[in-house]
């Protein structure tokens, strides 16, 4: 194995077990900070992929707002963070057939695809991925729609979400 | 002379031909260079941390008229490695009920995310770690890892002081982050790239502090926020909740959370002047001319970046003895209503002006810009005013009908 | 770059079948949505897996996960919202509790 | 420097600078005393006995403030490519930069004027 294989596979390992660590701890401020560590793992993936703008998004929209803010809603919805009983459901079992035989589909579609064995090749010099994707994502014969949509989702959901969560919209 | 003008890479090289000399593979032996380096470079980080004990002490006690240590060694020298013997020899108590292990983990990770910022330092043009193409985001990235340590800490130590330290500290560092990413933007337009050496290098004619002071202000304002210094010290508050998130921690854990505000502090001085003041180099484009081209020495670059970073950080100290913490509320009203509008405002005058004085010469770009930010300063300045006016009269109607009653 | 495509694809799928397994056993609504950022992030190494090797030239696979961070957020901001009015109204953050659609 | 080395310098970057706070804190461990008791591992509330857990209720004020700090972040990322276009695109795009803050900001007026940025 290549250098560069034996990082990956550290990485899945610590992806991998992170994540399972998220799905299976009882308390859950520990399954936040499980999370994060998931997905630490995952900005390491992304470097690799040498998608730079996306591995350091990862880190400040991921580990420092979207993990905060679980962190947040643990913290205020107190009374099961001393839950001691059991977290998962009594038909825990159906769930986890239901994923390996998901997982199992899955591995043997994409090992059965000989198009998913290529390697990847240099990306040419000169091809400045972070321009091109600003330039891709206000240029209105790229992705200019999904651009103003986000701005347009990210308000409904601040909107929406501000407006639930106040004490205000609870009285009505 | 080579090593006079390119040091870093000079010894690079010299040790990589050592290195594939007795026969290491040459990707090994740039790893095992990079490892020194880095070494190298953390090591210079931790011994200014050390001194910057002293420093901010020294400091401390003039702003309070005092003389500050000055028992052990000249001028009280010595007096941080005391320090550091003192902590480390300290009994290490970790409180019952506390989560040991993120315990652990919040202190180191503490330190790790103020000492990650350095591997995007330019001290000099040629002594640097790297050059990320996406600086910028880098610095907001560890800033992210420093609020999560935080959480840690006030969550595992099991103390209601301490989570209730976390909680006001996290909600003053999300909040101020918003300003600071948003100004972030203004040197990535005005320099066309998010690279923090790319940025240095824009600002060799004109520093962007003159290009838009107001952004400077805001980022001075958001960083001190984020620093967790006084007056937003909301997470300590000594007189309130005893020290907040670290109040269970004591020795070195301890010591780790002090010195990485310090040496946060510093690393936000530097970023400043890197930012805003043109780094190691912003010399009005004196270094192009013959009889100044020592400037261009790494060695003279990396003194006047030392020298502008000592002064934000000076600046940061400046505000913090000056001040008093500010209360939560007017904590966030400030940020949300005041800091976060202005900060959008400077951003879309920044990003249209930028596109309308392209075609004008240097020294009109760089009037345009300055003005605009002094016209939006005085705006702000006039609503605010209207504001107090207002503000004040509704005060007077209510005194004057209590009185009335 | 010697790691075949594959294996990208089968940590993305794993990653997705533990946030599936997360989101079907789990009985507290915060970990549920914990169990669908894991989803989500197994899609989004999918995209940039798929962005690397086949295209990296044209970036769609990029915008397509930016998009995806975005949907992520607000997908956390509203659930946790939701998650925290039932709690203040009811006291319970058991999805299976959350019955205040059921006649 | 190409990306990928740059990485990897990040990479070895996070090793060292996670080791080099660990190591003060290993030796503190071998060099410092422990004598552990009831009273020292109690926690700390200035010499009061502790009452309850920790587990204080917080202010649901808090998770507005996260809520919208999350809209704001998420918005400021998407900016930043935004930016870095501006120079080579005309000026519509500048434009189109700006209906995308303006969109958001009509959330934050909202918040205000529903009185939810008050901290009481």
């Amino acid at each position: 194995m290549s250098v560069e294989q034996i990082i990956f596979v550290l990485t899945s390992l610590l992806i991998l077990g992170s994540a399972f660590m998220v799905v299976t701890t009882r308390k859950l401020v520990q399954a936040a900070l499980w999370l994060v560590s998931a997905l630490f793992g995952v900005t390491i993936l992304y470097a690799m992929l040498q998608a730079n703008f996306l591995a350091v998004v990862q880190v400040v929209v991921y580990i420092g707002a979207i993990a905060v803010l679980f962190i947040f809603a643990v913290m205020l919805t107190r009374k099961e963070l001393r839950d001691q009983g059991s977290q998962t459901r009594s038909n825990w079992w159906i769930a986890a057939s239901l994923g390996v035989l998901v997982l199992a589909g899955l591995v043997s579609l994409i090992i059965g695809q000989p198009a998913f064995n290529r390697t990847a090749e240099v990306i040419p010099a000169g091809v400045d991925t972070l321009r091109n994707l600003g330039t891709a994502l206000v240029s209105p014969d790229a992705y200019v729609l999904p651009f103003e949509v986000a701005s347009v989702l990210l308000l409904a959901a601040l909107v929406g979400a501000v407006f639930i969560a106040s004490r205000k919209g609870e009285e009505k | 002379m080579a090593f006079l003008y390119d040091p870093v890479n000079f010894i690079a090289g010299w040790a990589h031909g050592i290195l594939t000399g007795w026969g290491l593979v040459d990707s090994l032996a740039t790893v095992i260079i990079y490892l020194i380096g880095i070494t190298v470079l953390i090591v210079f980080a931790m011994v200014l941390d050390v001194m910057l004990v002293w420093v901010e002490r020294k400091v401390v006690a003039r702003f309070q008229d005092r003389l500050g240590p000055n028992r052990i060694g000249p001028f009280g020298l010595i007096q941080p490695f005391a320090d550091i013997i003192k902590m480390v020899i300290k009994e290490d108590i970790t409180p019952a009920g506390a989560d040991r292990i993120v315990y652990n983990i919040a202190p180191v990770l503490a330190a790790s995310s103020v000492i990650i910022l350095w591997a995007i330092l330019p001290i000099a043009s040629s002594i640097y770690g790297v050059d990320l193409n996406v600086g910028i985001l880098y610095l907001v990235a560890a800033g992210s890892l420093g609020t999560l340590a935080i959480i840690m800490a006030g969550w595992s130590s099991n103390n209601k002081y301490a989570l209730l330290g976390a909680f006001r500290m996290v909600a003053n560092m999300i909040s101020y982050e918003i300003p600071m990413v948003i100004i972030l933007l203004v040197p990535t337009i005005l320099a066309d790239t998010m690279s923090i050496k790319g940025i240095t290098q824009a600002q060799s004619g004109v520093w962007f502090a003159i290009l838009s002071p107001l952004a400077f202000l805001i980022f001075l304002i958001s960083a001190i926020a984020e620093l967790g210094r006084s007056p937003f010290d909301l997470n300590e508050a000594e007189s309130e909740i005893v020290s907040g998130f670290n109040i269970e921690y004591s020795g070195m854990k301890f010591g780790w959370f002090y010195a990485g505000e310090l040496l946060h502090a510093f690393t936000f001085g530097g970023f400043i002047a890197i930012l805003f003041f043109g780094g190691y180099g912003g010399f009005f484009g004196l270094e192009r001319i013959g009889f100044f081209s020592w400037l261009n020495n790494p060695f003279v670059q990396a003194v006047v970046f030392i020298t502008k970073a000592m002064f934000g950080y000076w600046v940061i100290m400046w505000i913090k003895y000056s001040m008093p913490r500010i209360r939560i509320d007017h904590m966030l009203a400030f940020n949300w209503k005041f800091l976060t509008p202005l900060a959008l405002v400077v951003l879309v005058n920044t990003a249209i002006l930028s596109k309308v004085l392209v075609n004008l010469p240097i020294w009109g770009y760089a009037l345009g810009m300055f003005f605009s930010n002094i016209l939006i300063g005085l705006i702000t300045i006039e609503i605010l005013r209207a504001y107090g006016r207002k503000q004040r009269i509704a005060e007077g109607n209510l005194v004057r009908q209590v009185a009335h009653n | 770059m010697s790691i075949p495509l594959s294996w990208y694809l089968i940590l993305a799928a794993a990653l997705f079948c533990i946030g599936l397994f997360g989101v079907l056993s789990r009985k507290n609504a915060i970990a549920i949505l914990l169990g669908i950022e894991l989803m989500l992030n197994g899609v989004n190494i999918n995209l940039v897996a798929f962005w690397r090797y086949l295209d990296p030239v044209r970036i769609a696979g990029q915008v397509f996960a930016v998009i995806v961070f975005a949907v992520a957020a607000a997908e956390v901001a509203v659930g946790l919202a939701l998650i925290i009015s039932v709690y203040r109204r009811s006291n319970t953050v058991v999805a299976d509790e959350i019955d205040l659609m059921k006649w | 420097m190409n990306s990928e080395s740059e990485w990897i310098y990040i990479g070895l970057f996070l090793v060292i600078g996670i080791i080099v706070p660990i190591v003060p804190l290993v030796f503190a461990r071998i060099v410092a005393p422990r004598k552990p008791n009831p009273i020292k591992q109690s926690t700390y509330e200035c010499g009061i006995e502790t009452v309850g857990d920790s587990w204080v209720q917080f202010k649901a004020q808090y998770y507005v403030f996260a809520l919208v700090f999350l809209a704001f972040d998420v918005e400021a990322v998407f900016l930043f490519p935004w930016a870095l276009s501006l120079k080579q695109l005309p000026l519509f795009v500048v434009l189109e930069g700006v209906l995308f803050i303006s969109i958001l900001v009509s959330g934050l007026i909202f918040a205000w004027r529903k009185g939810m940025m008050e901290w009481v």
